[in-house]
């Protein structure tokens, strides 16, 4: 993760910084392409989330992180784990479940971690990760290090428990952790709303006593300014702080999931005017950037991702026996 | 009778019962739509959202808020998703449904259903593969029911929601395609306790439920070639389990082996063997023996999950083992 | 529970009325007073909860119920369980573990109900009966009753995650439930505030959608028009409402608590000025109900409630056959 | 060796953990005052509130915030205050704490210890005296321990902390008083997986943990003025379990008796004596047996717990009818 130079301005976005932005955002939506096409052909098993049209998130907070900051995810976690600064090769490779995958293969993508560049963990568990963030800022703070925890969920996971429970400890131990809430106005197949009271997930963590920043999640620059102010208070050791970040998925809650829930017209309004990566595009354009730098970045990365996906499917398979290590210590299974 | 898949016999099954009694509704996430597997296909235009319920993701309070539905005397049916996610509601399950009856001497009952889909299924890795039927077992105020065809599993349902008893009802997410013929008929239920022959036999009894029953189904055709004659129960009923049955089995081959895709290392199938070891001690054949998972998270990879997986060879390696069997 | 011929008014109280709640108090400072010495001397065993210093809530809330509202309760529930019309010699043959208790002695104190009267039962493990409650108001609501449910709860059991989890739900079906929370300021021998964050429990029910009255816990004529108006508005179907009554606990945590982790000028303080018994009575007084009348309610409830903690006493023992009754119909233990 | 209480015992392990390694630290509710039973008097004066934290009552929060923090290095003791109240956490010991590792490849480790205590104690009632051993020995990942002893309480807590695995530890809250030596030398540990043998005996191994030793000793001494000789194993370390000392010792007396105080059915007992029936099959005097509690929840009355309570007489008659056993 190359750390900026300078702040990040929403008014007055500096191009450079934002190509690189857009980079990790392509890098995100070409390697979830790729995954779901090799999803449907059998390559990738399990159960896969995608986070296309959620892109800005990941790749703003990312990019306002140090290397030894730490983040926990959810089950869509391809985009937290590449903005992170994981590499996608290992990444292809632990979907395809094969040796060299980030966890050996025994992860997969809901599970997929990367603990070599802070990413502890994407969940199957719904605001599972939200605890364990805390309990990493805790962990953080006790040992004096300047280092912060980022907690990515979304609006769905704001109605279990461990939501309240895990901000009420953050803020009461004033800990060093950012709350991200990527609010995609559905948990699965359910609009949130119509299963969520009162005025939504920042009101609850302002009800908490946690700062709370609202922000268009789609919009690369703005994302990437509001969290470097809540990167850089998080360090300042001010306690806990909650970005609200409004966004849309634009596949189904699985990449099996035809979305048919959502109303068309809806659908059609996002993708055609709120996809962030289009809406990056745009903003680099206004500041000078040509098509061709911006093609020359997703050809990149196209290349580089079929190239990792092609490596990882010819990888080979994990060995059967690592079944059985990395259980426990004592009383290991033989 | 109507051929039908396990999912659509669990559907009319719950369907049935919302048509029988106003007292009865489900919920859980996503259920109007269908549910995660489709089996609340339809229900929610059948029967309306108020009892076809579409929750907020909060398995506390689901669990929890039927706990107090059932104490004011209506039937709520849960639905847990994958039963990894009732672990984010066991004190309503274990500490609230379960003995609320008895700490309250008798006063209310909990008549609700907690329906947890379990097993290995599509390799959906550590914390969407799990099988804790000893658990509920173990637990004193649960039944536990945990059906391997679709008519156990219309049967079971129906049975479990007329119950006055909470019950965890376990379906395995591999056999929600599964096909069968389903007695549709009238009030046809299927009796809680009671075991269902599978398969006669001569030389081994196994002892199996869920996905075990099919598993041990291919492991008597292998076994047959190998002249080893497997007679196979299929418990469907974890607790009470039929006992009877099981011993009456056993009697007469001399052998057990129990069969469980759930861990090994205190499955319930520790709990049978140590029945079945102690009331026929002296009169059997050889050892009982117990086939199940090793003591491992279940793995993703398509290379590793295997590893997780109770396998027909294996069944029948095991069977011809008791039948060869000298100290 | 006799129901109050005209709604309760707080600026303009009615003496009868309040000498009726008052009577109520005395019930419930009695029976835990005699209960605390019973558990002293052996007689009661488990752990018990008093709620001495806490009754106005408990009476007055209680005394605007119908008989068949229902309410859950928490592990210091005798008073609700009083005041919302259970037998005291039934309550104390349960606590005394003899047969004839509410719950045949298979509760005690902890587990203490009593259907009859629409106690759905004190609860060992904090926060658990508010789901319990919410569910309870749902099946009200399924059915079409105009019954309403109520949910007692303490300031300590906001920090746990069914707390929000319940309310959420309440308040996105616009269940008939009242949340009343007890806010004695500790939980346990640990300051609430300390390791809460956030403006309190009021503000986090409001951020949850549902309406929030803060009242003087320990004015009972304020807190029986707090609860006359929002049982009356939970009951007309306006959905759920929250009831922050503060308040304090006057004896330990638990009987066998000498609660030395609080300041003595703090207890001194509110022994002294905040007694809701003893604030009453003055209340009473300046409504012209003479000291007489009320030595009377009180001398009543000391005989009556001595009588039956005597008659409890005497009570046999169950049966030990009934340890393995009401398990289970299916798969009963033998 | 000094003369400690099982509490003191603990509280000294604590505190000389905390003293050893700066990574280590305590967090549950109330332990700033001591903790519900006192064994965590004066660690907070001594290190501090960072050190000895007092939580807010938000069980899945200190148990998952344990998981992070464990994650990143340092070595949290969590209190659960009941075991009972360890059910509102089950979600992340059991999907987060004992998975991570697996799940992640190894990539990390998550070296905790929760503190759970368990059983009957002061007429609880059922939702304060569970004893749910059985639950977590069927969970790959987690290690579980039971000590019965002031010297094993002090000696498995130490080997607890430092272990890299995520231990469940359970303390019975009837011992907390009970005396005992207690070598508090240096960097002595209590080695996990290993037994105990309580009392050497001829007839009939007792093989048992936590509350049940002691009351397997007082059956002990009944059985002798009945002529049977009793061979007592606490296995303290209930996984892993030490499989090598109770076949030992079976095959010495040929005779097996669990005995536990969680109910019977599916509690732990089944899987040792399903393992040791398979094991000496054919080389047992009489059939291996259990004794538990019976499956009800806990009642409040002291005239009914009784019901729920192992005793030395039933301990002395079931060792008594295996060695009189005929088939
Ligand atoms: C405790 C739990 N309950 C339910 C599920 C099933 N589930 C997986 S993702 C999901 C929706 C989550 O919604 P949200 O938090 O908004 O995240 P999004 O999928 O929109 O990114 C659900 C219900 C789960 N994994 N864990
Ligand atoms: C889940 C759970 N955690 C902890 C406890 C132990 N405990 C019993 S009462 C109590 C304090 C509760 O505080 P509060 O909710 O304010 O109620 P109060 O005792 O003040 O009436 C605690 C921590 C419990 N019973 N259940
Ligand atoms: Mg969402
Ligand atoms: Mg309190």
């Amino acid at each position: 993760m190359a750390l900026p130079s300078s702040p990040p301005d929403a008014a007055a976005p500096d191009a450079e910084r934002l190509l690189g932005l857009y980079a990790t955002m392509q890098r995100i939506r070409v390697f979830e392409t790729l995954a779901d096409e090799a999803h449907k052909a059998g390559q990738v098993a399990g159960y896969i989330h995608l986070s296309i049209g959620q892109e800005a998130i990941a790749a703003a907070v990312g990019a306002n992180l140090r290397e030894d900051d730490v983040l926990t995810s959810t089950h869509r976690g391809h985009g937290h784990t590449i903005a992170k600064g994981a590499d996608p090769l290992a990444m292809f490779r632990e979907l395809c479940g094969r040796a060299g995958g980030t966890c050996g293969g025994k992860g997969g993508s809901m599970h997929i971690a990367d603990f070599s560049v802070g990413m502890l963990g994407a969940n199957g568990v719904v605001a599972a990760g939200l605890p364990i963030a805390v309990g990493a800022a805790h962990a953080i703070a006790l040992k004096g290090e300047d280092r912060i925890a980022v907690c990515f969920f979304g609006d769905g996971a704001t109605n279990r428990g461990p939501f309240l429970e895990a901000l009420n400890w953050a803020a009461a131990f004033r800990l060093p952790v950012l709350f991200v809430c990527e609010d995609n106005g559905y948990g699965a197949t359910t609009r949130t709303g119509s299963v969520s009271a009162g005025g939504g997930p920042g009101v609850r963590a302002e009800s908490l006593g946690i700062p709370v920043t609202v922000v268009d999640g789609n919009d690369l620059a703005a994302v990437d300014a509001a969290a470097a102010a809540l990167v850089r208070a998080v360090r300042e050791g001010g306690g806990p702080q909650f970005l609200h970040a409004r966004t849309y998925r634009f596949r189904g809650h699985t990449s099996s999931d035809p979305a048919t829930y959502r109303d068309a017209a809806e659908v059609q309004a996002q993708l055609a005017g709120n996809d962030p990566i289009r809406r990056a595009a745009a903003t680099l354009a206004g500041l000078g950037v040509t098509p061709d730098a911006l093609e020359r970045v997703e050809r990149h990365e196209r290349e580089a991702l079929a190239a990792a996906l092609a490596t990882a499917l010819d990888s080979p398979w994990p060995d059967l026996g690592t079944a059985f290590t990395d259980v426990q210590d004592i009383g290991a299974p033989q | 009778m109507s051929r039908l898949t396990y999912r659509e016999a669990a559907r009319l099954a719950l369907a049935h019962e919302l048509a029988a009694d106003p007292a009865v509704w489900t919920l859980g996430e996503d259920i109007g739509r269908g549910g995660v597997f489709g089996q609340y296909q339809g229900l929610q235009a059948e029967f309306g959202p108020t009892r076809v319920v579409d929750t907020p993701i909060s398995e506390a309070a689901i669990m929890g808020g039927a706990v107090g539905a059932a104490l004011l005397g209506t039937r709520p049916v849960v639905e847990m998703r994958f039963s990894d996610f009732a672990l984010c509601a066991v004190d309503e399950l274990v500490n609230q449904a379960a003995k609320a009856r008895y700490m309250f001497g008798g006063q209310a009952r909990v008549p609700l259903v907690v329906r947890q889909p379990v097993g290995l299924w599509s390799n959906s890795a550590a914390q969407h593969s799990q099988s804790l039927e000893s658990w509920y077992v173990h637990i004193p105020g649960l039944v536990v029911l945990a059906p391997a065809t679709p008519a156990d599993n219309y049967g079971l349902l129906r049975a479990a929601i007329r119950s006055d008893d909470p019950v965890v009802h376990l379906e395995h997410k591999d056999l929600w395609p599964a096909e069968g013929e389903v007695p549709l008929d009238g009030d046809w239920e299927v009796p809680i306790g009671v075991a269902r022959r599978v398969r006669e036999g001569r030389d081994v009894t196994v002892v199996t439920w869920s996905g075990g029953v099919r598993i041990a189904e291919e492991a008597a055709t292998l076994a047959e070639t190998q002249g080893v004659s497997l007679d196979i129960l299929d418990l469907r009923s974890l607790w009470p389990w039929d006992r009877g049955a099981v011993l009456d089995s056993v009697a007469r081959t001399g052998r057990l082996l129990v069969v469980h895709e759930a861990v090994e290392v205190a499955g319930f199938g520790a709990e049978i063997a140590a029945t079945v070891a102690d009331a026929l001690f002296g009169a059997l054949k050889a050892p009982v023996r117990r086939l199940g998972a090793p003591r491992i998270p279940v793995p993703y990879s398509p290379a590793l999950e295997p590893a997780s997986r109770i396998t027909a060879p294996a069944v029948a390696a095991a069977a011809a083992g008791l039948v060869s069997w000298r100290s």
